[in-house]
């Protein structure tokens, strides 16, 4: 811990307002999110709860019904915007980390393989992403999202909805996380503490995860982060393109998408906080990302 | 082609002058020919360029067009048309009774869309040059009624484009052109982008409209639609999403003109036994009439107007809308919300501990995907678990068809304008050969309601007629058949200079579009 | 005596850090003269490079000159605007990089970049200044320069490219040359060329060099004038004889000292004791519990026939269109038990290739490697693990050769956890007990590697050879990337390995000196064939082959010693 | 050279197998395009006849290579929707498509290019960060919000641009084009913003970290040595080595573009391939999915072909090796 302390990362990040800034809102946005059951005024998930009386009230103002007030206001169907807000973010966070980890593992995995065990191995997994670029995660989504629909009995349909989201984003994410692996596996393959450790007989794989994979880990971490920003995106898009959360369970994106519709008819709030939030999120994970590639960046200190 | 986009160009440039029109539909009509897709959109849009031997007035009313006068021949054999002469197709070409006879052969062949609409049709006989007569297999009261939307198309020019029968596979010349006897002629056409209309010169009937060039432009993003219209890029738009109409008639730019469609929105069940049948909506448990009351008490059908439909919508209390033919005022009180019976009436039924699964499309209906959210809400507060399953058109109907649901949602406009026709396909039992209930896919069944069907069909006399439409529609009623929830609204918006006259079927009729 | 053409006044360099202000150059001075060369000396950190950056105000920021003047010509620079220095920059003043590899543009033709310099400074037209260009080509000796001209710098060798670098730094006619470690990454036979090319050129042009080097030997080569640098200070200036000869600092008397002499071999490296940097290495202790049970039956532990490994130099689908390059052609040669075998040869001469293949890091591609009469090459898998438990490595560079992600008890253990010699409990204080033999603070067996220095490091990398009581121990390069005081002392442990343990070693090096220090018996190779093997003293005294004749006329040395220091050396 | 462009093309043509697979197989699971081409009375005849007439009641492999030997002859079969050849189609569709996305790519290219060396150059410069910071909001909206607000502010509230569409077109043979005229280069202005605005940001920061490491390698220093300028430095020796890992990733990038269209033309109602597709896909029309995203991954490994062999044309050492 000390070491940590005392590291030049973080003094760099002592020094950086913009880093402390942004590491502050992602943690409270993080916070909220795990602890929304408790800060949110409602359960939007739970449907008994609705009164869609009380639908499209505005901000702070008293329903003409049922002369409830809402910190930001209700959408169309009469849920308190803020709570739906935490528990959207809720779930486009999950989303998010955990198609990244997905993609990490992944990428990972293969990258280290290509990079080290090179050959035919290399060449089939780098034309494997070749592929995959080819298809961007609106259309994989789409495809998954069909398969699932067929297998999944009914009653899972609204968790299915999540996981093929993860499913989707993460597979088109990999690439990325394999190409920079990869790149660093060779570097570090020809150093020599690879031969130490060959030399006193570590098979293959321990070499690979004991010794590589900590040495490349950094440019992993900068990537995860931006990726981070990039999936709760895409998860927005694919809401918004309607192979997405659940309106009945919103995330972000779907909350935009029902707040789009209400653009013009004067109720802004049901689009306008939703958006702030992931803008919000996603800025604050961008700029620490991009902190983070600097930082981690011994030549560029 | 480049004359149309110059012409875009104006547009987009400076707001529309006098007679230019342009208007923004969701849907492009999917194909010119008036026989090959019997769909809203395409019989909606071709009204202005084909004709039938009648057409629907601005009251839904029966009246003289191609045909000017038809009687019943003997009791109920058949009927007599008397055609209008000196009509002339787009093309120059004369209408007269071989005309008819080729557009019957057409509408009714195996190629067709519309064949059903000839079930009872036995025979077309040409009696001479402009007089026809079209025979029924039982009398059939209302067959006037039901040809409406059946367009005459002219045989030479069919023959002469090889295009004698509708092709919806492969498509052929009648696919992207057209050539009737109505008010206006396609001038150009680009499907998803774009189809241009100039006025028939020698139409028959007079005119009241002032356009010399119509664009329809399919626009499916409601959003840019409606910025459309704002910014004077187009003049008219179908639908204006409902929670905007309030906003628009604030603005002075532009008018919103509202209605109530023929089409009624319900809410459907699973009536069949036995799992084989019912797909992934696992259970029987809709079998039971007290469970589908109980769905009936629970739904707060006023509410959902107050709000999701911003008061812009009437609560139906059967499968048709008041302004209907056969409507039953018998039957006139909607379900009362009761929740608390709801609660008590789920559990007898043994609703309680099960999950429901509704389906629900959410790009067909007005704010469908909203509409059952509410119901999946509204459920919920009555003790019952749903689980709503909300998707594009497209994988609804197979869903629906593949039985996976418990419950799901529909919206039917009757062809004819007439009570019988949802009968026909949402309360007999499901048939193949006699081609009923086909749409009925909860396989709701009634020995009562299977008997009286053919007798209504037949039946001459309106008074006994519309007797056995009210027992119909009390049956319906008393089992909870469907949940009718409310009558769709229509909602158009137009720029402030527009008149356009609007008609219950959602149908956009050129011809009485002025521009000011 | 003629006017000096730049002068460094009490010049200062300080880096503000988060730690306070550090100084790496205080109150240097020194003057260049016409035609002289003057070399400045001393140990990595020593603040040599950053002077010479300084002068040619190229100091990256923070750095910054805090006091002192800096004169060229009889007008004062150091305090000039950026763009001022950008035009004394490469115009009077040039400069030389140490690494030829990396200080040309790659993706800019050699003629493209003389060009471009010479029209920046000359302004002459791009004809002139292309004739000139190739005028300039010939003269650092580049062959049928029109053809080079147009060559990228990849097509050119690491010599070829420094001559490339120099000739750019001639572009502009400068007076001064501020030329750092310029030969470093070269081979020995080149870097003499590079250097009398360096010599000539200063006299003909009546140049003023900086000669920026860590090596000795280059110095008493090639300079006039001496500046020893330590920790940022001069500690001693002078001309090159009297420093070489009379050196009155201790330091610099140490590192004097420290240099391996080729003449006469020593018992022991003279080790720099000033600054008291010499660390214990505790080889009785060590000694104490080795096991030396194992000695081969022969007499000769390890036996080399026939050797052969090729390389793929081009690719294909079809192995009929491949091409392969020899590193290691047909080599044969036996290392008896307890002795050190040297080889000798330059980069590229396929010495370190036939060390990884010993440590069966290369699988081989020709001929047998027998250990202690047992075949090594098809061993199995469990052969194999027996054979690796005896034998272990030592690589070239301290900071890539020990993972910089595990802690340094780690590192050392990890020979013990893979072999299972002990059992938990006993590894902890077995490493602790290494790390303490070999000379490292208690607290070593928690930190990571980035906090040792380079000497430290390679004792790291010794504690770790050692864990499994090897009795073969190859030694790649294990001190060419040190400094020399540092050289001395990893040199002295390996010796004393080998005394007292007994162990068995190759040891690989281009250092010829080092080579005559350490070694029993030396192979000379030369693009991947064995040239001879001989008795080190034989093979100095009487070499058989041109080649190393060739390689021994080469080798820089310090004359200027005489006798008598070396008799007090040896003592 | 020629070899290392034979091996490159030779696994297109692979990644090209692969991607046309996955692309059909897709379509077994989007839905059902009878229901859509028959109208509300139809039956079940009706059904299986229309079924049998497509072919859909064969198995899927066979589909597949029925569509793959068509498809090599540029025949991606009829529209279910527009009862007309597909390709037809798309050599309408695509001149929008491409015009949209190459201008967005260019803007993409030349802004992203341009802001990275100077934020690179001012690396810690006040613009610099600013223009860091800013371009971070560009990348944290979706794409879809960013088109919608534009349209609402520059056409609904200061009706300066039109709302959707193309604009007028001009007929130049077979294509059509909207840089010829007024409207139609008015019409660009917001879809090609919200289209090139993502890989902008992308681009200018890769250009940024990229030339970042390159301002620190010897060269550089060496040059600013021998008394180069900083422009001359900066602009010839930096940016051109900038540029060798750059063009790979600006390829993967232009070829995405014309992916990411699809969501830029729904909102603009941009007639071209990519509202082509999501029309399609709301229709079930297979042959018309397939065909585009044939055509993606077509166009996808063209560009990177290119990209490959443009590499090794700026590398010397690439060629000298190939």
């Amino acid at each position: 811990m000390n070491r940590f302390l005392d590291s030049d990362v973080f003094y760099a990040f002592r020094t950086s307002p913009v880093a402390i800034v942004s590491l502050i809102v992602t943690v409270l946005m993080v916070l909220a999110a795990v602890f929304a059951p408790l800060i949110a005024t409602t359960n939007p998930f739970d449907p008994a709860s609705l009164n869609l009386m009380n639908g499209f009230t505005a901000p702070m103002e008293p329903n003409a019904f049922t002369g409830e007030s809402f910190f930001l206001g209700t959408d169309d169907q009469g849920r308190d915007v803020f709570s739906t807000i935490l528990y959207g973010l809720r779930i486009s966070l999950f989303v998010g980390v955990a198609a990244v980890m997905l993609a990490m593992v992944i990428g990972i995995f293969l990258g280290l393989l290509s990079g080290y065990v090179g050959g035919w191995t290399e060449t089939i997994i780098m034309r494997a992403a070749d592929v995959q670029l080819t298809f961007p995660s609106i259309l994989v989504a789409m495809l998954i999202f069909g398969v699932a629909k067929g297998v999944t009995p009914v009653e899972y349909r609204d968790q299915m909805a999540i996981w093929v989201l993860i499913l989707a984003i993460g597979l088109s994410d990999w690439v990325q996380f394999a190409r920079v692996v990869r790149g660093a596996t060779l570097v570090e393959k020809s150093k020599d503490y690879v031969a130490a450790a060959r030399l006193i007989g570590r098979s293959p794989l321990t070499i690979m995860i004991r010794h590589i994979l900590p040495n490349v880990l950094s440019p992993v971490l900068v990537i995860a982060t931006i990726s981070l920003a990039l999936a709760i995106i895409a998860e927005a898009t694919l809401s918004f393109l309607g192979v997405g959360a659940p309106a009945t369970q919103p995330s972000l994106g779907t909350l935009i998408r029902i707040g789009q519709g209400f653009l013009f008819s004067g109720e802004w709030w049901i689009l306008l906080f939703p958006a702030c939030t992931l803008l919000v999120l996603a800025l604050a994970v961008n700029l620490l990302g991009d902190w983070l590639r600097d930082a981690l960046n011994p030549r560029l200190r | 082609m480049f004359r149309l986009s110059t012409a875009i160009a104006l547009v987009l440039a400076l707001p529309a002058s006098a007679e230019e029109f342009n208007f923004a539909v969701t849907t492009d009509p999917q194909t010119m020919d008036p026989h090959a897709v019997n769909s809203a959109p395409v019989l909606g849009f071709l009204n202005n360029v084909y004709e039938g031997l009648v057409r629907r007035g601005k009251d839904m009313a029966i009246e003289p067009s191609l045909a000017t006068s038809w009687s019943p021949i003997g009791d109920g054999e058949g009927w007599r048309f008397v055609l209008r002469q000196g009509v002339t197709f787009q093309d120059g070409s004369a209408f007269d009774a071989d005309d008819v006879i080729f557009s019957y052969e057409r509408a009714s062949s195996e190629q067709a869309d519309t064949s059903s609409w000839f079930a009872p049709v036995s025979d077309v006989i040409k009696v001479d040059d402009f007089t026809v007569d079209i025979m029924t297999s039982a009398p059939n009261p209302i067959f006037p009624d039901s040809i409406a939307n059946w367009m005459m198309m002219d045989s030479g020019w069919a023959a002469a484009n090889n295009a004698e029968r509708p092709d919806k596979e492969q498509g052929n010349y009648a696919t992207l052109n057209a050539n009737g006897t109505g008010p206006f002629q396609i001038a150009a056409r680009q499907p998803d982008l774009s189809t241009v209309l100039e006025p028939h010169a020698g139409w028959w009937d007079e005119v009241e409209h002032n356009l010399t060039r119509v664009e329809m432009t399919p626009i499916q993003n409601s959003a840019t639609a409606l910025a459309a219209l704002l910014s004077g890029d187009v003049d008219f738009i179908n639908p204006v999403p409902i929670q905007d109409a309030a906003r628009l008639q604030g603005n002075p730019d532009v008018q919103v003109i509202q209605g109530i469609e023929a089409r009624v929105i319900m809410l459907g069940f699973d009536q069949q036994s036995g799992a084989a049948e019912s797909g992934q909506g696992a259970s029987d448990m809709f079998l039971d009439a007290r469970a589908r009351e109980a769905v009936a008490k629970a739904v707060n059908v006023p509410a959902i107007l107050q709000t999701i439909m911003r008061g812009n919508a009437e609560v139906a209390s059967q499968l048709v809308s008041p302004a209907m033919r056969g409507y039953s005022d018998a039957q006139a009180a909607p379900y009362a919300y009761d929740p608390e019976a709801a609660r008590a009436l789920a559990a007898e039924a043994g609703l309680t501990g099960q999950t429901i699964s509704l389906k629900c499309p959410n790009d067909r209906y007005l704010n469908d995907e909203a509409v059952c959210q509410a119901v999946t809400a509204m459920l919920a507060q009555a003790g019952m678990d749903v689980s709503l399953d909300a998707m594009p058109v497209s994988n609804y109907w197979p869903e629906l068809r593949a039985d996976n649901f418990d419950m799901y949602l529909l919206g039917w406009s009757p062809g004819t304008f007439d009570a019988e026709h949802p009968i026909r396909f949402l309360g007999s039992t499901p048939n193949e050969e006699k081609r009923l209930g086909s749409w009925n896919f909860g396989a709701y069944s009634n020995d009562r309601i299977d008997t009286l069907l053919p007798m209504i069909q037949s039946e001459i006399d309106d008074s006994v007629r519309q007797g056995m439409l009210d027992e119909v529609a009390k049956i319906m009623q008393d089992e909870v058949a469907y949940v009718p929830l409310y009558v769709q609204p229509l909602v158009w918006g137009a720029r402030a200079n527009i008149d356009v006259t609007q008609r219950p079927d959602n149908f956009f009729i050129l011809r009485w579009v002025t521009v000011n | 005596m003629t006017e000096p053409v730049l002068s460094i006044r009490n010049l200062t360099v300080e880096i503000p850090t988060r730690r306070g202000l550090f100084k790496p150059v205080q109150g240097v001075s020194y003057d260049i003269r016409p035609g002289e060369i003057r070399g400045v000396v001393g140990e990595s950190g020593a603040g040599k490079s950053m002077t010479g950056n300084a002068v040619i105000g190229l100091l990256d920021p923070p750095a910054r000159v805090s006091e002192g003047e800096i004169w060229l010509n009889g007008r004062r620079i150091d305090q000039l605007d950026a763009e001022q220095k950008r035009r004394i920059r490469g115009g009077e003043i040039a400069m030389i990089f140490q690494d030829p590899l990396t200080s040309l543009n790659p993706l800019f033709t050699v003629g493209e970049q003389l060009v471009e310099t010479i029209q920046l400074h000359l302004g002459l037209s791009s004809s002139e200044a292309q004739s000139r260009a190739i005028a300039l080509l010939d003269r650092v000796r580049i062959p049928n320069p029109e053809e080079r001209f147009h060559q990228y710098p990849h097509q050119f060798s690491g010599g070829m490219r420094q001559r490339v670098v120099i000739a750019l730094a001639l572009c502009s006619e400068p007076s001064v040359i501020v030329a750092d470690e310029p030969t470093t990454a070269l081979d020995v036979s080149i870097q003499a060329q590079v250097l009398d090319l360096i010599k000539e050129l200063a006299r003909e042009r009546q140049v003023g060099v900086i000669l920026v080097t860590h090596d000795m030997g280059v110095i008493a080569d090639t300079t006039d004038e001496v500046t020893v640098m330590y920790e940022g200070r001069v500690v001693e200036q002078g001309t090159t004889s009297q420093i070489l000869g009379a050196p009155t600092h201790e330091y610099t008397k140490s590192l004097i000292a420290a240099v391996p002499r080729p003449q006469v071999k020593l018992h022991r490296f003279p080790q720099v004791s000033y600054g008291g940097r010499e660390t214990a290495f505790k080889i009785e202790d060590l000694a104490r519990n080795w096991d030396r049970s194992t000695a081969s039956k022969s007499g000769t532990l390890v036996e080399v026939k026939g050797l052969t490994k090729r390389f793929l130099a081009k690719g294909a689908i079809l192995p009929s269109q491949r091409s392969y390059f020899t590193a290691v052609d047909d080599v044969s040669f036996d290392i008896k038990d307890g002795e050190v075998f040297g080889l000798v040869g330059e980069s590229g001469s396929g010495k370190s290739t036939v060390a990884r293949m010993l440590a069966t890091l290369y699988p081989v591609d020709g001929g047998t490697v027998t250990f202690d009469g047992e075949e090594v090459t098809g061993m199995d898998a469990k052969q194999l693990s027996a054979y690796r438990k005896q034998i272990q490595m030592i690589f070239q560079d301290p900071f890539s050769s020990l993972n910089p992600r595990m802690s340094v008890g780690d590192i050392v253990a990890e020979p013990l956890v893979h072999h299972k010699l002990l059992s938990r409990a006993e590894i902890g204080p077995r490493v602790r007990e290494l790390l303490d033999r070999v000379g490292l603070a208690s607290d070593a067996y928690r930190k990571y590697p980035h906090e040792f220095s380079g000497g430290q490091r390679q004792r790291i990398s010794i504690a770790r050879a050692l864990a499994t009581q090897p009795r073969f121990l190859i030694c790649d390069e294990p001190t060419s990337a040190l400094d020399v005081s540092i050289q001395a002392q990893i040199l002295n442990i390996l010796k004393d390995l080998q005394e007292h343990l007994g162990l068995t070693m190759l040891f690989i090096s281009h250092d010829l000196p080092v080579v005559r220090q350490m070694c029993d018996r030396v192979g000379v190779m030369r693009q991947g064939k064995l040239v001879e093997v001989q008795e080190t003293s034989a093979l100095f005294e009487a070499p058989k082959s041109d080649y190393t004749r060739e390689l021994l006329d080469l080798m820089p040395r310090l004359e200027q010693l005489s006798e008598e220091q070396i008799a007090e050396l040896r003592t | 050279m020629l070899s290392f462009i034979v091996k490159r093309v030779g696994q297109s043509v692979l990644v090209l197998l692969v991607t046309g697979l996955v692309a059909f197989s897709m379509f077994t699971f989007v839905g059902d395009p009878i229901d859509n081409m028959l109208g509300q009375e139809r039956t079940m005849e009706d059904v299986e006849r229309l079924r049998a007439q497509l072919g859909l009641d064969k198995p899927f492999v066979v589909q597949y290579f029925r569509f793959l030997e068509q498809a090599a002859q540029g025949n991606f079969g009829i529209s279910y929707r527009q009862g007309r050849p597909v390709a037809e189609i798309l050599m309408e569709r695509a001149p929008a498509t491409l015009e949209l996305a190459a201008v967005s790519g260019v803007l993409a290219i030349v802004m992203g290019i341009g802001l990275g060396v100077f934020t690179a150059i001012r690396r810690n410069g006040v613009a610099a960060n600013l223009i860091m910071s800013i371009s971070l909001i560009g990348v944290s909206l979706p794409t879809f919000l960013i088109g919608i607000l534009l349209i609402y502010l520059f056409s609904v509230e200061l009706g300066w641009l039109p709302s959707f569409g193309r604009g007028e077109t001009v007929h130049i043979g077979g294509w059509s084009t909207g840089f010829l005229t007024e409207s139609g280069l008015k019409a660009l202005i917001l879809p090609a913003i919200t289209l090139g605005l993502y890989q902008m940001t992308l681009i200018m920061r890769l250009v940024r970290s990229e030339m970042l490491e390159v301002l620190r390698q010897d060269y550089i220093r060496f040059a600013r040595a021998r008394g180069l300028g900083d422009r001359v430095v900066n602009f010839r020796h930096a940016l051109k080595n900038t540029m060798v890992p750059v063009i790979t990733v600006i390829g993967l990038q232009l070829g995405s573009i014309i992916a990411f269209a699809i969501i830029t033309e729904t909102v603009f109602q941009w007639p071209g391939v990519g509202l082509l597709f999501i029309n399609a896909i709301q229709f079930v029309d297979i042959p018309v999915m397939a065909a585009y995203l044939m055509l993606i991954s077509v166009m996808f490994v063209a560009i990177n072909l290119l990209v490959d062999i443009l590499y090794a044309m700026i590398d010397p050492r690439l060629r000298a090796a190939s």
